[in-house]
């Protein structure tokens, strides 16, 4: 079997680079493409890799607190982009401050995400959840 | 022009000026720079924030402070005189945006107004250059204790014209310590440039009358860095810094977890960075010393936050160091609310205070590590002389280039990456993969021997693996990484 | 019959028996004592107190135990099922209220009632006399951890004999440590009678096959006792209960303050009662420790107060003590709810791992005040034992009488009272006024110097006002007293 | 003019000793007539002290939490001994556990004391109100 072709990334003016090089070692042991475009990447950075690469899915790392304003437009840029239903996951620490996850998680899925992660969530779960999504 | 360690003339640095204040529109607001420094000048010595460190080194206390940075100048307001009062803060930061650290101003604009209409902010930090000397005067005006910037600003220049310029007596970060940690692609020469500026421009208020501080930030990607590796960025950051006329620096350095080796990475900086500022000529700076509590992944559970937090304020009073940068027990969430934040502070001032007439007594052990950690910092320093052909400025961007500077977990692609970092059995953090550090024969065995011996108390390999494990064991309530079964 | 440190004849012991199962209806449950032996020798090993201490003693693991202690059964229950799960907790307790330690059991049945009916706790303690063998099996059974019974009970013989009978494989308290800070008018020689029951009894299931423990209480009144005066008590009670034939035994410290001090203190305690152990024939009994988290008035704010459990773990996990006795945020206002008592755990749990592979080297300083302790055990245990003739037990109450043992703070008038503590300038505990106690002249010469120092240091007489200024230090923030303006 | 004499001690089965020393000493320095009947004191015995020396108030401490069985009918107890009105204090730790101090006051202030005090309250406050109250 082919395998599946995942972005990954952090957004925005995020410099955060330890858990984006974790994320790149499990992925990439777990048996996926890994397109790791880095820290400081902008919603086109992620569109372009995404494109570029026919990727089945864009992970979104945020930890610095900007992510929503951040993330603000990314479904419906990957959708003109022609990135039609791309699976979407963010996680993180994708809001300022210590909020109530189950309101965070509501607004970013209505951001357009799939999949919404708490602080700290282990990547682990993540490749769980692609399996699921992609049905590997 | 050539890039060299050398003191700014005037002429270059007002030609400089010029192109900096036009970045952005408040940036005229402080063009008469003697007006400035009449106004910083009018701020009371107790709020000014080098001489208050001076007199905390001299009385061997250790003061707190906390990070703490909202978008509005009201609530930053509010903030800061909470943590001073509620938080018994001994020292005031200002913690700027992202956006402001990577010169988007414009992004700044928009998150102002989200946050004014949504009534939180939604900037990680205070937007100084958008706020302009207005804000920046008035939230200095407000508060009783000294005030410094804290951010991550590869290019500050424009942010330390208006903080300078505003009455706040220190700003954090340096060439290094504010690119590789903090920029995916910003060139060594080109921040060497920006912060001899940003130097210069704190000397200038200094020379003028403005007792002013310089802090390079010591814990750089936060993540294991190995003690040595820190002290030599610290260190390289002082004598850049004293070479442009900086007279008070604080040199930093981030908790790693083994009492004994942090005990004497604080040691080991403050003896070396005198020593090195004498070698190279400075002999009337004011050395000061940061101890930042664990930098890397915290714990969710909050009581145990408050068990990292005091723990890591233990080996700081014991160092006696001058100042505490301190967690909250929010960390592993976000940023902190203001009672978290002044949480965090309270449990380390209860620490620092039962410790205060504590100290570390010297053990053959802490001499050990103090030695390894000299020699060690010595090997790196001498080669990056000696790759800059004496001069420092082209040392660091020729060392970055051949790896003898390199720092771990960094998003530049102007660090090598070559070097893996790996708790020893004891917890202290040695060289795993040493990559082209030039360390001596003996220090290369010593960290490969001590690393071999956690193999073999742990039954495993010694490769990446046991640095993945270790960056997760902290916020798992561990300091040394456990295999997985 | 003669007041002896001797073992009790099984006649002897018997014969008290009787009577003291008669004191309460629920001591028939217990009278054939084969019986329950057979039952406690059903406990599964890993719920045995004495062997998880041994061996978390071989493998210097450092164990976290809770106090904790409501009315009823089933809310024990849950109390302790929860700091098992949610605290971490590695050891169990069960705090017994105070009417039973007066044995009181009248008022316990009051207090159960109105428990029952107010659906909350009346009691400050489990009242194991009146729920009987019923109720402290039941207890024990629900539970994964090993329980041990701790309280402050002058006469705790019946109670003794329940909580042995429903399994539950360690007792605290001693013949001193549960008389003099624990009641008003209770004479010497009675409790060293009873507790020589009480160590008899646990030694006869020892011999019977149930690895038994018993913890002399380290810290007396919790408050500024010197450490050579808290070992000399814990050192005595260890030598009484061997002579009745108990082989684990865990003697205790209660924080003071000063972390050279507390560590000397620790490393003095575990050699020197090894050392009298021996001295006395005692050959074959397995000697932990435990470290009592800061016993004096604990600080309001709870943040302040995470910040003085935390600290205290460092100082554990520094001097490797078997077990810690954990504090709780709650401390200074009243007993714990199950939330704010794991909260402590697991901030005393998350330094003791962070420290777990850290441990304190030998200095100058620490060797010198490990000296200095052990030399005043020893002028204190050998005047003991010569005012008692060669007898220890004998020699403990002539002791008392004649002030050479002699507890601060507390309140029964069988200690002379005459002695007085205070803080020298680093914050190590002395003695201000050494009463009687047979110093040798150079160490009275040494407690005395320390205090001046300090006397010269804050510009103040060397008096009681000393003493009352450390009472309320920590609970203020601070460690040292400083004399009011 | 007279020194005013005022009855101390610890009720019930408590055995906190350290805060009624204190208590003692700032009282007596305070220019008091201080009985201190010490722990472990019962109500029978707060009453004789206060009968004995014809005292003028009785400053009861509980530490220990069972502050509230111990102190049940000590008012009806005292009226009874002619002690009609006496100045009633208490201070310590007074209930069990971490409660809300204002239901606390409301509690004892029915069992008929005069003031109550929350945790680790400074005996200076006491004696503040002691001079109120007796008009010194
Ligand atoms: C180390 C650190 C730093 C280092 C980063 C070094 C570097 N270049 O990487 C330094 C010191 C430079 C730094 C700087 C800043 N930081 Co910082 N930092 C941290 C810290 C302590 C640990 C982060 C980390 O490395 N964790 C270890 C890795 C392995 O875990 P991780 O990053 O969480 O990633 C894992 C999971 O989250 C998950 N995951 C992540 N993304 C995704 C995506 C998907 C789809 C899935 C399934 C999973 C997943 O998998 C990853 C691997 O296991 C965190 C707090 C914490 N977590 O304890 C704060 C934190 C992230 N930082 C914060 C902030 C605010 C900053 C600064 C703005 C301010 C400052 N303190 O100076 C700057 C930001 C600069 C910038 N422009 O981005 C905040 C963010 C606040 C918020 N969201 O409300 C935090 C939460 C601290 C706090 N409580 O205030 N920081
Ligand atoms: C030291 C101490 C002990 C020592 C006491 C030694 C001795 N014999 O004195 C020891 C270790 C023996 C001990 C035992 C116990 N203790 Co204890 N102890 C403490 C501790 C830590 C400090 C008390 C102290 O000395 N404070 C310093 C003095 C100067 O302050 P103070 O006592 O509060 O008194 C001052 C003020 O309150 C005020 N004040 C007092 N009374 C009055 C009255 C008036 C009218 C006024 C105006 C003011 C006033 O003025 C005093 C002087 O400044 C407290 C917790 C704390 N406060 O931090 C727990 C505490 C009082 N103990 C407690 C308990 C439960 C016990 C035990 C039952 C269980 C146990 N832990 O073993 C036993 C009780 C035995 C018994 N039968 O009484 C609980 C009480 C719980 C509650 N109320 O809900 C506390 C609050 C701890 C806790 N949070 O669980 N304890």
């Amino acid at each position: 079997m082919d395998k599946k072709t995942v972005v990954i990334g952090v957004i925005g003016s995020d410099v955060h680079a330890v858990g984006n090089k974790i994320i790149d070692y499990a992925l990439s042991n777990g048996g996926f493409n890994v397109v790791n475009i880095g820290v400081l990447s902008s919603q086109e950075d992620f569109i372009n890799a995404a494109v570029e690469t026919n990727a089945d899915a864009i992970l979104v790392s945020s930890l610095y607190g900007h992510g929503e304003i951040d993330c603000q437009g990314l479904r419906e840029k990957c959708d003109e982009a022609g990135l039609k239903d791309i699976l979407l996951y963010i996680g993180g620490n994708i809001v300022v401050g210590k909020q109530e996850f189950k309101d965070v998680e509501e607004r970013f899925k209505k951001l357009g995400f799939d999949r919404v992660y708490p602080p700290g969530e282990k990547i682990e779960k993540g490749i769980e959840d692609l399996k699921k999504d992609l049905e590997i | 022009m050539d890039l060299k360690n050398k003191k700014l003339t005037m002429a270059e640095f007002m030609k400089t000026r010029e192109e900096v204040l036009n970045t952005w529109h408040t940036g005229a607001q402080v063009a008469d720079l003697d007006k400035m420094i009449e106004y910083a000048k009018t701020v009371p010595s107790e709020k000014n924030f080098a001489l208050k460190l001076q007199k905390a080194k001299e009385s061997r206390t250790v003061l707190t402070q906390p990070r703490a940075g909202v978008a509005l100048v009201e609530q930053q307001i509010k903030l800061l005189n909470y943590l001073d009062e509620k938080g018994e803060a001994d020292l005031l930061p200002t913690t700027i945006d992202s956006y402001t650290r990577q010169n988007r101003y414009e992004n700044c604009e928009l998150g102002i107004k989200e946050s004014l209409r949504l009534e939180r902010s939604m900037l990680n930090g205070f937007p100084i250059v958008n706020h302009g000397i207005l804000g920046g005067r008035k939230l200095q005006e407000s508060l009783n204790k000294p005030i410094q910037a804290r951010h991550g600003t590869p290019d500050a220049r424009l942010m330390s014209e208006i903080l300078h310029a505003s009455g706040w007596t220190s700003n954090e970060g340096g060439a290094i310590s504010y690119n590789i940690p903090y920029s995916k692609d910003v060139p060594l020469d080109k921040t060497i440039r920006d912060w001899q500026y940003v130097d210069r421009l704190a000397a200038i208020y200094e020379e003028n009358g403005v007792p002013t501080n310089r802090e390079p930030f010591g814990p750089l990607t936060g993540t294991l860095v190995p003690p040595s590796m820190s002290n030599a960025v610290a260190i390289i950051e002082a004598l850049l810094a004293a070479e442009q006329g900086v007279k008070h620096i604080t040199v930093g350095y981030g908790q790693c977890g083994n009492q004994i080796q942090d005990i004497s990475a604080i040691k080991a900086l403050e003896k070396q960075t005198d020593q090195y500022l004498k070698q190279f000529g400075h002999n009337d700076c004011v050395v000061t010393t940061v101890f930042h509590q664990w930098m890397g992944g915290f714990p969710k559970d909050e009581s145990k936050a408050y068990g990292a937090i005091a723990n890591a304020s233990v080996t700081a009073a014991l160092a006696k160091v001058t100042k505490v940068i301190v967690k909250t027990p929010h960390e592993a969430f976000g940023i902190p609310t203001m009672e978290a934040n002044a949480s965090g502070l309270k449990c380390t001032k209860m620490v620092l205070q039962l410790m205060a007439d504590q100290r570390a007594f010297m053990s053959n052990k802490l001499k050990e590590q103090i030695d390894v950690i000299k020699e060690e910092t010595t090997c790196i320093l001498d080669a990056v002389i000696e790759v800059g052909k004496g001069d420092l400025a082209k040392g660091v961007v020729e060392a970055f280039k051949r790896g003898i500077l390199d720092i771990p977990f960094a998003p530049s692609r102007h660090t090598a990456n070559k070097i893996l970092p790996a708790r020893d059995s004891y917890g202290a953090v040695r060289y795993l993969d040493i990559g082209n550090v030039p360390l001596s024969k003996e220090l290369k065995k010593y960290n490969k021997y001590m690393l071999e011996k956690r193999g073999i108390n742990q039954n495993r390999a010694v490769d990446f693996q046991m640095t993945v494990d270790d960056i997760f064991a902290v916020s798992e309530g561990q300091l040394v990484g456990k295999p997985s079964i």
